[in-house]
């Protein structure tokens, strides 16, 4: 294709470092190079070509490490103002394959709530730096409030059931949960960082590695989408933690909201700007009724206009929401509770955005829309899983729940 | 557990014969379909799990033989006025446990519809055919449509007149000899045994007349059948390349002759979108049990998700419109149903074509609509296969995308209600 | 110009009485309505032009004594299997030329319906009140149910029980003592003559036995009214204040006492979604005419609006989605007529209010949803009065919001479908 | 109301002049004070005191001006930079009333296509600023590319219809075509921008004042909303007019686009906070269900959080539109394709949501929601008066149209 799908679609383009720039690009150059134009062999042998091509960019290029400070053997992408440029690189990746952006957004997420500045948590990083700054491919699972089927009642964030509960005694603490439900990678993860409540019902993260005494996995289960995330569900039989490897912190959890809705909005971002191309390129070459191209057909147009305009959308929310963090001088850090707030509304809208697109862009590909040959069926499962991942039981209400006590004060509900 | 008969039925204008064949169908869907309906989503390319459920459908029920006459060893359904409502409740029932396996089932039959039901009707062709499928074999159906170069052009034949159909059918010393490449009909990847093929006498003609349906055996020489494509959803539905190669076959396989031939294929439009407002709604019934079931013992702040006003808002919304689609789907069944009446209108009518699909298309958008609200609101457990609801998140987007998607109900639409001349 | 009657219509579930009735109506519409509803929508404080208007249906066409026993001189429709299909058409129709019409002329007959459809009938109050409605002068009902405090609680009957209902009424001396303040009723502001009003006997009681709904006529001593309110659309409707200080009505008054009179008064909430359905959807019919008519003669790219492939793809849905309302406001009929029937349910059983009230929120969520995108197909041209299109969407949103709106069906239908047990 | 509602809706907030923001404060106050609080006795005396208020900051504090370069006696507001502090200003006044906004941005975008920097059009300057700079109120009327119902076949601007004509003869040319549609203002004006085509075609626009010979105006009609800004068609009978009077650019026709679709953007953004301020006084005050206040009800506020949610959305599109059209060092001047579709792209979308927003929020107050009484209906007809009078005949779709041209480089439609 002749056009760069990046600068078609505008956005605050100042917002983004020009070295950046750079590195997205090569990513982009690969992407094309690697995996967009050899689909039908990438799907034929994906396990293993998907983890080749993990290993390249986190390990060779090095993005597993980016977000930690350079201390710790990371690149320093732990300032807010290189929050546009890490949701930049996250987008490339995921215009490849949102499998790959997605793992990453995980790690960045939980890592970017120890490692971010300003208040960068030692202990944490400790623990975490060597593993995912080394030379091995580690995944985390993050383990988000949620509902389930069973148990007594649970302590709440913001209405949210916490099912996972520590109990502190001195320097250690015992985390403890049964069947827990992760975002996405609970079968492969190295690393678990998960939403609990101590005994006061205070929310909290602690972060576990998965080798710990009283770690274990349920089944993995097969998912719409996202085919090499292996998910199962984690329980925790009374595992032992270091007490300093626990945020006791309300505004912890609300900023691992944050990076989440931020980062798996890149991702989504990302595969969409990549369905764009495919369905470019079909209403390019596509002719209907006998005569005329796809595109030409004003009907058609109009469906084309709306996948551009909600990925357009979808841009210009990821990048705004990426501004809120890092302008930390306009709106002081992630416990101001309109990034929070922000976070969530926009991120619920710019899967919606995503979705959307692709919903509305296979309906002009008719067969070629759910073929596995086209690629734009696992685009669509791909987000789809994402959007759900993001959600809680409940869908959005708990974030409409959110955006209402901010707005209007709510207290009750 | 929620009964889905708590949604719209439309009593008192159905046949009496059909509760109890629900309940027959029923039975065989939560027995024999449901326990196992994740093992045919991954058994599309071989059929292992889905060939012994088909022969269960199509010659155990007997439904393969529901269209023909009476007389032939059928059903003769196709001449009775409860044929739409028959045709509805099974696509229905078996969509509910897996619309695939409704779908292949069902389209088995859609070729004969183009010659047994009145006033197409072609009783040479039924007697010679009727063995195939009252012999206690299963015969799979295929209507073979979609072309390469085509997309959604064949069925736009109001349009488009059959001008861009690609496939040649020559008549030569009494046989019709078929040359010509179809791709994506449902029962094609070497599941049918009878093709119903759209072929053109003269190409690039728009004439009418020149339109020919014809009936080939699917071991007849010169077929050749290609691999199922590998796809989202519909994994009972295999689809794939069709090549015709000098294919021969008698004179009067043709379903009818100029001009018939033509009306008789549109009444398969119709037929297309009743099918598939039975597919779809039959899914919709069973992501509302699946949800009922879900958000009554899935928690928010510690109760049932459906005791929260916001979510049951949601859940009432989702609930609610699927009764919409499901009365809306009887509306498809009553306009094929009354075509005999003195207010009914013939399949083939412009007026039934642009009514199934206005319908076919809302209930199919609002499929997808519902389904992945459904989904949402599972949240990290929407996406999981076990749940079934993802299921059928798949396969509904394949029906709101066949039978020339969403962009030809629009304009089939603006066509009917608006009286557009040039589109 | 395009016949409405393009769109579906429920052929062979109508009386057949209907048509002839419809050609009735149609034609006071076009030549006495539609000429000068825009003149109406400035009447709202005087009604110079509605009230001839009014008294034309009412009493000339004589629909203020439909509802009666034909004993008492009335047609006795509340006893036939008609009678929803004969409102339906009546708040279409008018509707379709201006809706307030149809309200103002529909509603009057509102709080009757609680003691003339079977099995709740009144004939001692029929046949005393009768005389107003049969001697050939205008006499207006009006169903004052809302109360300062409540919005829509009262509405919401089965989760409120009427225990916020602050309208006393006390049995004193074989009179019924009324006291309380009512607002924004249909035909209040003066115009009504007859109230239909819901007290509690025991003010806090959630006791259905305490609820009473007692008729009483405007000019007994004690009942004032205030001056219609100023609203966004609705102009031949009056809505004001209506204050009962110590109003004396006989006992016999009260429809038909304890507990019978809550069941009775839930019947009123089904006529209310029938009604709204049928205004809604002759709104639209008549958007689908302008529409027509301009997307016909205004043009872009130098074609008709509608000769162009997408725009003609927005009209075509519009179309459709308004041949959707229309079938599914048959089925609010027909919900209604089948009563008697053996699948037929109660007026006052949750699955008929669930269900209208199902229906009666989506056609008022896909009218404005219409109605605005007709509006924006006009261009600068959508707004401007004498098109006639903006005043349908100032009407339109208040059927929308009217009966609890559309948060109280979000519950009814979540209760219905999903069984809450705590909302 | 203890909050300001300003600072509640997320933005990039940097974009912002300070010294705009003590104005538009400011201008805050004024609304609160003069016409929020007073909505009935405003309402009494509409026409009355809406001139008063449109005089008292046009002329008063010289809103009218601002745009003209400080030489023609403006305020110097011509620079692509001051475009956010221009639509801060154009919401206040909004949120007091939409139809003093409306009148403002139909102003602000005729007078920025001839004042703005860096093409100054002095010609057309000399004209209009003298009277927009003076002492007395002006009123601007626009006449767009559109429909009509009759004629013979019109040039075109992408699709749509030009119905005015110049026809040049030296230093003067004329001006004709019937029955034109305004965007509003058309029985009031002082001054007409008109696009229109020449004899080639080529479209540009004319600027006439409505004092000129053969200038003829229909009678005035009612509409939904805006009231106060009579509209009507406008004939022009062989107008001699100035060719320097002309600008014979389609850049310019794009500009007036772009111009348009921010401004009135601004216009139903600030209707809709002022509705939003309604809205969230309703529901601390409103008992349901014989218990509890409106806003604690979970359905309720989750409509209540729509709301919130599509107002915020219009408020990011609304200041990223600003922002590509005064970041002249990333994307070059409204000359550059990629503006002209952002504005139309995302102006369609702010009118959506600033719909969409008001008739969510209406469905939470039923009856208050229609009563003039609680002033939200005239948000809502005001709201959809701009948006009809902002789109051509055919709604959405030439919109969508320049989409797909621009994303899909489509050729024919």
């Amino acid at each position: 294709m002749s056009i760069n799908v990046n600068e078609l679609f505008p956005y605050p383009a100042q917002w983004v470092d020009e070295d950046v720039t750079a590195i997205a690009t090569a990513v982009h150059q690969w992407a094309d190079k690697e995996i967009i134009k050899n689909r039908l062999e990438y799907q034929k042998a994906y396990h293993e070509l998907f983890t080749k091509h993990r290993r390249e960019h986190n390990i060779d290029i090095g993005f597993q490490k980016i977000i930690f400070p350079e201390s710790y053997g990371g690149s320093g992408f732990n300032s807010p103002e290189k929050v546009p440029s890490i949701i930049t690189i996250l987008g490339e990746l995921s215009r490849a394959d949102a499998a790959l952006g997605f793992m990453s957004a995980l790690e960045y997420s939980a890592s970017a709530v120890a490692a971010m500045e300003p208040s960068v948590n030692t202990s944490i990083c400790d623990m975490i730096a060597p593993l995912l700054c080394g030379n091995e491919l580690r995944s985390v699972a993050i383990i988000m409030p949620g509902s389930a089927s069973t148990g007594p009642p649970s302590p709440l964030f913001l209405g949210r059931e916490i099912r996972a509960r520590i109990k502190r005694s001195g320097a250690t603490c015992t985390l403890s949960g049964k069947d827990l439900r992760p975002i996405g990678n609970g079968a492969i993860a190295d690393i678990l960082a998960v939403v609990c409540a101590d005994e006061n019902d205070k929310p909290g993260i602690a972060y576990v590695t998965a080798d710990q005494k009283g770690v274990e996995r349920g089944n993995t289960f097969i998912q719409t989408g996202l085919d090499e995330c292996g998910n199962a569900d984690i329980t925790f039989n009374d595992v032992a933690i270091s007490s300093e490897h626990v945020i006791s912190d309300e505004d912890a959890v609300r900023e691992l909201y944050t990076w989440l809705n931020l980062f798996l909005g890149a991702v989504s971002l990302g595969a969409c700007l990549n369905f764009f191309e495919i369905l470019r390129n079909w209403s390019e070459n596509r002719v209907i009724k006998g005569k005329g191209l796809l595109r030409e057909n004003p009907l058609c147009a109009s469906v084309l206009a709306t996948v551009a305009e909600e990925i357009s959308l979808a841009k210009i929310l990821v990048y705004n929401i990426s501004n809120f963090i890092s302008r930390t001088s306009v709106w002081g850090g992630t416990e101001n509770p309109i990034i929070f707030m922000a976070a969530q509304m926009f991120g619920k809208r710019i899967q919606q955005c995503a979705l959307n697109a692709i919903n509305r862009g296979m309906e002009l590909m008719a067969s070629a829309g759910y073929a596995k040959e086209w690629h734009a069926e696992k685009h669509w499962r791909d987000v789809k899983t994402i959007q759900t991942c993001l959600s809680a039981a409940g869908g959005e209400v708990p974030v409409q729940m959110d955006i209402a006590r901010y707005f209007y004060g709510c207290t009750d509900i | 557990m929620i009964s889905f008969d708590k949604l719209s039925v439309r009593n008192g204008s159905i046949s009496h014969i059909e509760g109890p064949f629900r309940g027959i169908l029923r039975d065989i869907v939560e027995k024999e379909i449901m326990p196992h309906r994740r093992e045919y989503d991954e058994d599309w390319q071989e059929h292992r799990f889905v060939e012994p459920v088909l022969h269960r459908i199509c010659v155990d029920i007997g439904i393969q033989k529901s269209l023909l006459p009476q007389e032939f060893g059928g059903w003769s359904l196709g001449q009775s006025d409860y044929m739409m409502a028959f045709t509805y409740c099974i696509a229905e029932e078996i969509g509910r446990g897996d619309s695939s396996l409704s779908l292949s089932s069902i389209c088995s039959l859609w070729p004969l519809c183009t010659f047994l039901i009145p006033p197409f009707v072609n009783m040479r062709l039924a007697r010679e055919l009727a063995p195939l499928f009252t012999g206690g074999k299963i015969c799979i159906g295929c209507q073979a449509m979609t072309e390469p170069q085509g997309g959604s052009d064949i069925e736009n034949i109001d349009l488009i007149k059959g001008r861009t159909i690609q496939t040649t059918a020559r008549l030569e010393g009494g046989h019709w000899v078929i040359n010509g490449h179809k791709l994506w009909p449902t029962n094609s990847g070497g599941l049918a045994s009878l093709f119903g093929v759209p072929c053109t006498t003269r190409p690039g003609s728009d004439d009418p007349d020149d339109f020919a349906y014809i009936m080939v055996p699917a071991d007849t020489p010169g077929v050749t059948q290609g691999p199922p494509y590998a796809k989202a959803g519909m994994a009972a539905d295999k689809n794939g390349d069709i090549w015709f190669d000098n294919v021969r076959v008698p004179e009067h396989y043709r379903i009818h002759g100029p001009g018939t031939d033509a009306l008789a294929f549109k009444t398969l439009i119709y037929m297309g979108q009743l099918g598939s407002v039975g597919f779809a709604v039959g899914s919709l019934l069973n992501v509302y049990e699946i949800l009922y079931d879900f958000s009554s013992t899935y928690t928010y702040r510690n109760a049932p998700l459906k005791e929260h006003d916001a979510i049951a808002g949601v859940l009432g919304d989702i609930a609610g419109s699927i009764d919409i689609c499901r009365m809306l789907s009887y509306e498809v069944v009553r306009m094929g149903d009354d075509r005999n009446k003195p207010w009914g209108k013939p399949l083939h009518s412009h007026e039934t074509i642009a009514r199934s699909r206005n319908i076919k298309e809302f209930i199919s958008d609002r499929a997808m609509e519902i389904c992945g609200k459904a989904m949402d609101l599972l949240g990290p457990h929407g996406c999981e296969r076990v749940l079934d609801i993802e299921k059928h998140w798949r396969d509904l987007k394949m029906i709101q995308l066949w039978l020339g998607g969403k962009q030809l109900c629009q304009m089939e639409k603006a066509r009917y209600y608006f009286d557009c001349a040039t589109l």
